[in-house]
């Protein structure tokens, strides 16, 4: 027994810590690394938190709609008109980000018309497995629209990017990763501006709080559930553009590591902004350093569930997340 | 129209709450399961057995035991397709540690184990309400994942990860392994189904059932009336995994005889069964089987029936357009607007196959949005109704 | 029998509940503070008080929904400063809301039997197989509901889904899964709120039989005071947490904090 | 022939001595059944006779003695016919009063009887009894069924049914004397002692207490029973009033005699519902319910699809065309026979089973005429539905309509053991061993009633057929002549309005005037239905019945009647020429309806004698008020216009060449 909690010692603290002491550039540069992964993780989990602050509705399908609009935005770049078949004109970069954004447009008002709408004031959790439906959806209608790009590159020189390492002190980073992180970066600060101090922003927050009250201040619920779709759509193709890039190519095998923006939310709090930031930094880094650190004691590929079981741990202890709203239980 | 209910009058309780109190629907029920057991046999071949018959009545069990969970319990679950893979393991190891059992009861002790397994990650379904539970419990599907793949012990070290169902003999029938014959997997499936629609439907009407969905109606009132949160909830969790556990042993006995562990992972195994939950009817036990039958029994229609199903989709777009006729003005036409084209598209392509399985993924997906709008309470409701309507037949109401 | 009546009957009962120097607060906002008084056995006690008053909490403490930060609540004999809800409900404290607490899924029946639940001891196994024991326990308690379902007047909606069913009958299918449990103490949170006068005058009628008929002691809550003033036995007026008054409804009803306290003026 | 056909052998000549017999006959067969606590809770005969044991004894001990009165009050209920047989064995002698009887009722019958014990069956009767205790200082004892709400009428003369039945118990358990003096008790009734007194609900005047014997009961149940083959494997509801003597015969009368279970509903509102669990096997209806019967139907019907719909349509003609022949056993055609198995099953067997009645062995009506629609209807619907004549005054069976020979404008043959006489003003008289011993301390009624050789006035005017059945038309005092001569029989005139589902009630008037005149009372079920189809907006009886469509409609309805009355070339003449709606509903508790139902005609003409006039006048509306009687006893007052529609008759032979 003794044996067993010493080895567990070892192994788990003692010797990951030495190896820390004696190389802890290779640290730093896992914990940059993860820290890279983390802001992609809470730029996706931003796309779930935008939707459901402002409509309440949790939106399973929001990885899904990442890879769609990426592949939208591809296709408009690539192949115009008949992806399927292969044939058609390729558009500029620009047009095919406008010709991105009026898909999710039109998504999103399809979305609002046909699926939330008929199912306002249906419980939260009815609303959840709508949304895993559309995401089915959206899976089987991209896999058919999108079939021949599939698993194309993100056209990354269009968008300005560069490709290749940097090194900061010693440290090695990718590019594209420290592009992401930037831009990710500058999404959560436009988002939190926006919610904070434009006057769309303070309507979505009222519609978050209170449906009724939204109504009788005299805020169209519609047209703002279409609005904060949008902007998820948004976040979305950022995201998934950012993921595509660090991964060399786009497919829907990708919607997996996208869901690893799950338990960032849950850790994070479902509702909080600045929640998700911090749930995805500590996700990216954890996973990334147990995996270095500890997959000699536990086996490969711990990262494929670490995230979850930590924040099932963080759960019994915060049901409500690190930053969510605490329930306050009235009868 | 079928139904002569006069004269059928209750003097006591146990008769009034029978499973079913209507004799022509205690008839019926057993002349279906009687069919199941004589008439299938002599009529189906072994394309039926392999595609639709083993699969409809393995997953059906699966289905019931998520049904008990988040139908009956309200615990929504992501991750089931974890503790079938327990269940499938466990008697993998316990068939081949000990040839001499029989399977039968090994695919019974081996729902045990995956009852713990559901024990142990139900625990945070006390303080963790709603989705976040849902997402808690993919927390399971991952670990099992990871660790049957990565812990070797669990396949007995085959080097792909692959386990194979041992072969076993039972009074001179091949009961299991591959040279099993269809008719009696089969057969022993069905077994195993209906005696656990009896054990949950019996459960269900029972206090702990009502305690059950207690917690789902309202849980305050639940413990205010007496009822152990906890308790009730690990209950269901023990429950529910028991049976995914028991059905997925059947899943790799009877059904795939040698798999992976990507045969239960998120998308092959959790989400559809959500699916069949949801489609076939939550907190009803003929709901599982009714959504069990849809979910395996479409991508089969499709596949072999492209033209109907070209059809058939216009037909339920259209249909849709009509019965949104007052309420969606305008928007009511988008289904056929952009459905029409996208079939007859798809049409065209002649359903290579890959394509006919994006067709079941939208298909899916479709079906579970129109089904939460139109009839949240899945087909087992529609099923009632058309009842009701029968019983009530020729009053509309 | 009319009040006074029972009154006297009441007076030498012993006492089943006494609430002692309790004080409540979420987050710095007082909810109660220092209240004291008691429930005698089979007497019907009122709490009434403006809205904001602290009632439903008073209640929630009562039932082990909320955990008191000071003062002890003696039941039966047993001093306790804390409780979960379930455990409240093993000793014999049942209740009803202000905004019905049904369970929405469940027929009339189901909701009543649920009532039962603590009373039944059945293993899993034996369910299962609805079988033996299990199924004569089950019948058994079908019988007691079956009663409840009788004194309620309630038969004809039996076997409906409670969801649809008019307000007033769902108030009075939440009584009946209260009385299904066979309690000791019945705390009820405004059973009249938002009846018409039929049905209010049918309530207060349940609310006496009860108390007769089953001995059972009763403490609710309610806004008509024509209401309370008919049904209780001894009334507890609070204010902004405090405890103003405590009496029989005579001495209450003219008792001037009670009077300043219901017409807005602030101490 | 009465006498031949009696066959109370001393034996079994009381009703206590067929519950002796039965128990040990049918011991373990249900005698008696009440849905209670959500079930069907049954007593078999054996259970039955243990029950009453005790209850009867329980009486002795409180001081119950032969020859005393003892009131039975309330809903259908078991306890409430095992007080009959209770107080019977004791020769003391079961008094019911109806339930809905308001306290002057209650009070002039009480104190007719002398009634000394009372079984009230709940609160609310208690507290009638209780109400006019002060003048009926006969009451010794209120004994109640239903203990809700009763546990603090804490004085001695209040006790339960239990109660009575644990001092039953407690003699009993002190030695077998008691039972022994009871079974004495039981040996020393015989046939010709009073067996019930039932008042009449009373048309006119007073009530009458109607005195029948054992004899008259149990010789009349028999025959009824083998008229029909009914044994102890029937199944009966028991809803209608305990004090009729229709219930009484059947309910407890055949029962008893035949041996089958007595079915008691959970309570009047839930009638329906628990004739659909039960499915009676024989089954007894006033004419009112089978017209709520149908037009329920008719108005759930119209709600159907539009397939539903014509399926429905198609079947009825069907039905209408073969259905009747085929429950009479005639030849009817392959196809035909085919049509009608497939309508069976898609609409009639569902039908019949909504109803209640897919078990259905014979079902009767009487009371008042039936409109011949109606009960053909139900006859091609494969439900075996007869009418009969009867009277409190005959133990109810008078006539009976034999199977296989049914005319719906007949009342049947006489029933087994009745002879039957017509009187040369037309009055049907009747001799039979049912015939009562006489109206309880009212010898001059009586005198009036039965004659010295014992045949009794009907009062009813009647004919025989050439099939040798007996033909009612009117109550003979009630047929009249218009001024011109022509015969005038109100009542048929207005069962044929009747028959249409959208009226209710119908008064008609033309005795001595110049011509026909009718009043009418629309069904508000049926009406409204058809008002929100068409999108028709109203605020309560008053205005649907004043509206013009109303009256359009109802026109057609008189105009078809006329038609038909044109046919036929007796009462051609007193076709209808003026109609009004009336703008209240007619109610009992206003007095316009007996307690039964029944059009109090005379009644109505004193109390709308304007209307009446304006009816024979030339304007065309009229305004009113009236006052009107609320549930809770209190009065107000209904102002209205009600307009007068004229009709145009039709010449007698030219309806016929439109009919043809």
């Amino acid at each position: 027994m003794l044996e067993f909690i010493i080895g567990l010692y070892e192994g788990f603290l003692a010797n990951p810590a030495v190896e820390i002491w004696q190389d802890p550039a290779y640290f730093i540069q896992n914990v940059a690394g993860g820290l890279m992964v983390g802001i992609l993780y809470s730029l996706v989990a931003l796309g779930y938190v935008l939707i459901y602050k402002a409509s309440g509705v949790f939106n399973f399908a929001q990885p899904m709609m990442a890879i769609f609009a990426t592949l939208a935005l591809i296709m408009f770049h690539d192949k115009v008109l008949f992806p399927a078949i292969g044939t058609g004109y390729g558009l500029t970069i620009v047009l095919a980000i406008i010709g991105s954004m009026v898909m999710m447009l039109i998504l999103a008002l399809l979305v609002e018309r046909l699926m939330l709408r008929p199912l306002v004031n249906q419980p939260e959790i009815i609303l959840f497995m709508a949304t895993i439906g559309l995401y089915y959806f959206l899976e089987g209608f991209g896999e058919t629209m999108f079939n021949k790009i599939a698993n194309s590159p993100v056209p990354m020189e269009s968008l300005g990017m560069e490709i290749g390492p940097f090194f900061v002190g010693g440290v090695m980073f990718q590019k594209v990763d420290a592009t992401a992180a930037a831009v990710a970066a500058v999404m959560v600060i436009l988002l939190a501006v926006m919610f904070q101090k434009t006057s769309v922003g303070r309507a979505l927050r009222a519609v978050a709080d209170d449906h009724q009250a939204a109504l009788s201040v005299g805020i169209p619920l519609s047209v703002m559930w279409v609005v904060v779709w949008v902007v998820a759509g948004a976040v979305a193709l950022v995201s998934g553009l950012m993921w595509g890039a660090s991964a060399g190519a786009v497919d829907f095998g990708m919607v997996f590591v996208a869901l690893k923006a799950l338990p960032v939310l849950i850790l994070g709090g479902f509702t909080s902004i600045p929640g998700v930031i911090i749930g995805g930094l500590i996700i990216g880094v954890g996973e990334r350093i147990a995996e270095i650190y500890w997959s000699p004691y536990l086996g490969d590929s711990i990262e494929s569930w670490f995230a979850y079981i930590l924040a099932l741990i963080v759960l019994i202890y915060r049901p409500e997340g690190l930053f969510g709203e605490k329930l306050i239980e009235r009868i | 129209m079928f139904y002569r209910e006069a004269g059928q009058f209750k003097a006591s309780y146990g008769t009034d709450q029978a499973i079913f109190p209507i004799a022509q629907d205690k008839w019926f029920v057993l002349a279906v399961v009687a069919a199941a057991y004589l008439v299938v046999p002599l009529v189906a071949n072994s394309y039926w057995y392999e595609v639709i018959l083993t699969p409809v009545v393995v997953m059906s069990l699966s289905a019931l035991g998520l049904n008990v969970l988040t139908g009956y319990c309200g615990q929504i679950s992501l991750g089931h397709g974890g503790f079938m893979a327990v269940g499938a393991f466990a008697a993998f190891k316990i068939a081949t540690a000990f040839p001499e059992l029989n399977v039968i009861i090994v695919f019974l002790i081996s729902g045990l184990f995956a009852a713990f397994a559901g024990v142990i990650f139900g625990i945070p379904s006390l303080r963790i309400k709603g989705f976040y539970l849902a997402v808690a419990t993919l927390a399971s599907q991952f670990f099992f994942e990871w660790w049957f793949q990565q812990v070797g012990w669990f396949s007995n070290y085959a080097p792909s990860g692959t386990i194979t169902a041992p072969s076993q003999e039972f009074m001179g029938v091949v009961i299991s392994g591959p040279s099993a014959t269809g008719v009696v997997k089969y057969l022993i499936g069905l077994t195993f189904l209906v005696f656990f629609c009896i054990v949950v439907k019996n459960l269900v009407r029972s206090h702990i059932g009502r305690s059950w969905m207690a917690i789902r109606d309202m849980d305050i009132a639940a413990e205010i009336i007496g009822i152990k949160p906890l308790q009730t909830k690990l209950l269901a969790f023990a429950i529910s995994s028991y049976i995914a556990g028991v059905s997925g042993a059947l899943f790799l006995f009877l059904m795939r005889i040698s798999l992976e562990m990507e045969a239960f992972d998120i998308i092959a195994i959790s989400f559809p069964v959500l699916f069949m939950v949801i489609v076939g009817g939550l907190g009803s036990v003929m709901g599982s089987i009714f959504g069990a039958v849809f979910i395996i029994g479409t991508p089969v229609f499709i596949k072999n029936f492209p033209e109907l199903t070209t059809a058939s989709v216009i037909l339920v777009l259209a249909g849709l357009s009509v019965a949104w006729l007052t309420k969606y003005g305008v928007w009511r036409w988008v289904p056929l607007v952009i459905g029409v084209p996208l079939a007859v598209f798809v049409f065209f392509q002649k359903f290579a196959s890959n394509t006919a399985e994006h067709i079941v993924l939208m298909f899916f997906g479709l079906s579970i949005v129109l089904v939460l709008i139109f009839e949240p309470n899945g087909l087992a409701r529609l099923w009632q109704i058309a009842k009701e309507k029968f019983r009530l037949w020729p009053y509309p109401y | 029998m009319n009040a006074t009546a029972r009154k006297k009957a009441n007076e030498n009962a012993e006492t089943m509940l006494s609430v002692e120097h309790v004080s409540l607060s979420f987050g710095g906002v007082k909810a109660i503070r220092n209240v004291s008084f008691d429930i005698r056995k089979g007497e019907i006690r009122a709490i009434i008080g403006p809205n904001g008053a602290g009632k439903t909490s008073m209640l929630n403490v009562i039932n082990g929904f909320y955990h008191p930060q000071e003062g002890t609540i003696t039941f039966k004999g047993e001093k306790r400063s804390d409780m979960r809800p379930h455990i409240a409900a093993t000793q014999g404290i049942a209740r009803t809301f202000q905004n019905v607490a049904l369970f929405k899924g469940m027929t009339t029946l189901d909701n009543i039997m649920s009532g039962r639940t603590l009373r039944m001891k059945r293993n899993m196994f034996w369910q299962a197989l609805y079988f033996g024991p299990a199924r004569r326990e089950e019948l058994e308690h079908r019988e007691y509901v079956e009663e409840v379902i009788d004194f309620l007047e309630i038969q004809h909606i039996r076997r409906q889904p409670v969801g649809k069913l008019p307000y007033g009958l769902q108030k009075r299918v939440e009584l009946g899964r209260a009385l299904a449990m066979e309690p000791d103490l019945l705390l009820l949170d405004e059973p009249m709120a938002g009846m018409n006068l039929e049905e209010k005058e049918d309530m207060s009628r349940f609310v006496i039989d009860v108390s007769e008929e089953f001995g059972t002691t009763v403490a609710l809550i309610e806004h008509d005071m024509g209401v309370v003033m008919d049904l209780s036995d001894r009334v507890v007026v609070l204010d902004h947490g405090v405890l103003i008054a405590d009496g029989t409804p005579d001495e209450v009803q003219s008792n001037q904090d009670v009077i300043d306290a219901y017409l807005g003026i602030s101490h | 022939m009465a006498r031949a056909a009696a066959k109370a052998t001393p034996t079994d000549d009381t009703f206590p001595k067929l519950l002796l017999r039965n128990a040990k006959k049918f011991t373990d067969r249900p005698a008696i059944r009440e849905k209670d606590l959500g079930i069907w809770q049954s007593w078999t005969w054996a259970d039955v006779l243990d029950e009453v044991r005790a209850f009867a004894i329980g009486l002795k001990k409180m001081g119950l003695k032969r020859g005393d009165a003892v009131a039975i009050v309330g809903d259908n209920k078991p306890r409430l016919y095992w007080t009959f047989v209770a107080t019977q064995s004791l020769g003391a002698i079961p008094v019911p009063v109806y339930q809905d009887a308001v306290a002057e009722e209650m009070t002039y019958v009480l104190r007719h009887a002398e009634v000394k014990y009372i079984l009230a069956q709940d609160q609310e009767q208690v507290d009638k009894v209780l109400s006019i205790s002060e003048d009926v200082k006969t009451i010794k004892e209120i004994i109640f069924d239903e203990p809700r709400g009763l546990q603090n009428y804490g004085h001695g003369h209040i006790r339960s049914f239990e109660d009575v039945q644990a001092l039953g118990r407690n003699e009993l358990e002190k030695g077998k004397s008691a039972e022994e003096s009871w079974l004495k008790e039981i040996a020393k009734g015989k046939g010709s002692d009073t067996s019930v007194i039932l008042y009449t609900s009373g048309t006119t005047g007073t009530p009458k207490g109607v005195v029948l014997s054992h004899d008259n009961i149990i010789i009349t149940a028999h025959n009824g029973n083998k008229f029909d083959n009914l044994d102890e494997h029937e199944e009966m509801i028991a809803y209608l009033p305990m004090a009729w003597v229709g219930d009484h015969v059947f309910s407890y009368g055949q029962s008893y005699d035949a041996g089958f279970c007595v079915s008691c509903p959970e309570s009047p509102e839930t009638v329906l519902d628990d004739r659909r669990e039960i499915g009676p096997t024989y089954f007894f209806a006033p004419p009112r319910v089978y017209e709520n019967m149908l037009t329920q139907i008719m108005v759930r019907m119209e709600d159907a699809g539009p397939i539903k719909k014509m399926m429905f349509d198609a079947f009825l003609k069907v039905a209408r065309r073969c259905g009747e022949d085929i429950l009479n056993g005639n030849q009817v055609g392959f196809g035909d026979r085919l049509l009608y198995a497939i309508g069976d099953f898609l609409v009639y067997g569902p039908l019949r089973n909504r109803m209640g009645l897919s078990r259905l062995k014979v079902g009767y009506t009487a009371g008042e005429a039936i409109g011949p629609e109606i009960f053909r209807f139900y006859r091609s619907f494969g439900l075996n539905l007869k009418q009969l004549y009867g009277q409190t005054e005959a133990a109810v069976y008078v006539t009976a309509q034999p199977d296989g020979e049914i005319f719906a404008e007949t009342v049947g043959k006489p029933s087994i053991g009745v002879d039957i006489r017509i009187t040369k003003n037309g009055e049907v008289q009747y001799k039979s061993p049912g015939v009562f011993v006489e109206y309880y301390k009212n010898a001059a009624a009586t005198r009036a009633t039965k004659t010295r050789d014992g045949w009794v006035h009907t009062g009813d005017a009647g004919l025989f057929d050439s099939h040798g059945h007996l033909k009612i038309i009117d109550r003979a005092k009630d047929v009249g002549k218009l001024k011109d001569g022509t015969l005038f029989a109100p009542k048929y005139i207005e069962n044929k309005l009747k028959f249409y589902p959208n009226v209710k009630e119908v008064v008609a008037f033309g005795d001595r005037r110049d011509y026909c005149a009718v009043m009418i009372n629309i069904d508000l079920v049926a009406v409204s239905n058809w008002a929100e189809r068409n999108n028709i907006i109203y605020a309560g009886y008053q205005e649907l019945a004043a509206h013009p469509d109303v009256y359009k409609m109802v026109k057609e309805h008189v105009d078809e009647v006329n038609r038909s009355l044109a046919a036929e070339s007796d009462i051609a003449g007193s076709q209808i020429h003026r109609f009004l709606i009336l703008h209240k509903e007619l109610d009992a508790d206003d007095g316009e309806l007996t307690r039964t139902q029944k059009v109090r005609r005379g009644f109505i003409a004193d109390r709308y004698a304007e209307l009446l006039k304006a009816l024979y006048s030339k304007t065309s509306s009229y305004r009113i008020s009236t006052e009107v009687t609320f549930e809770d006893g209190g009065k107000g007052s209904i102002t209205g216009d009600v307009k007068i529609v004229d009709m145009k008759p039709y010449p007698a032979e030219m309806a016929k060449e439109a009919a043809e």
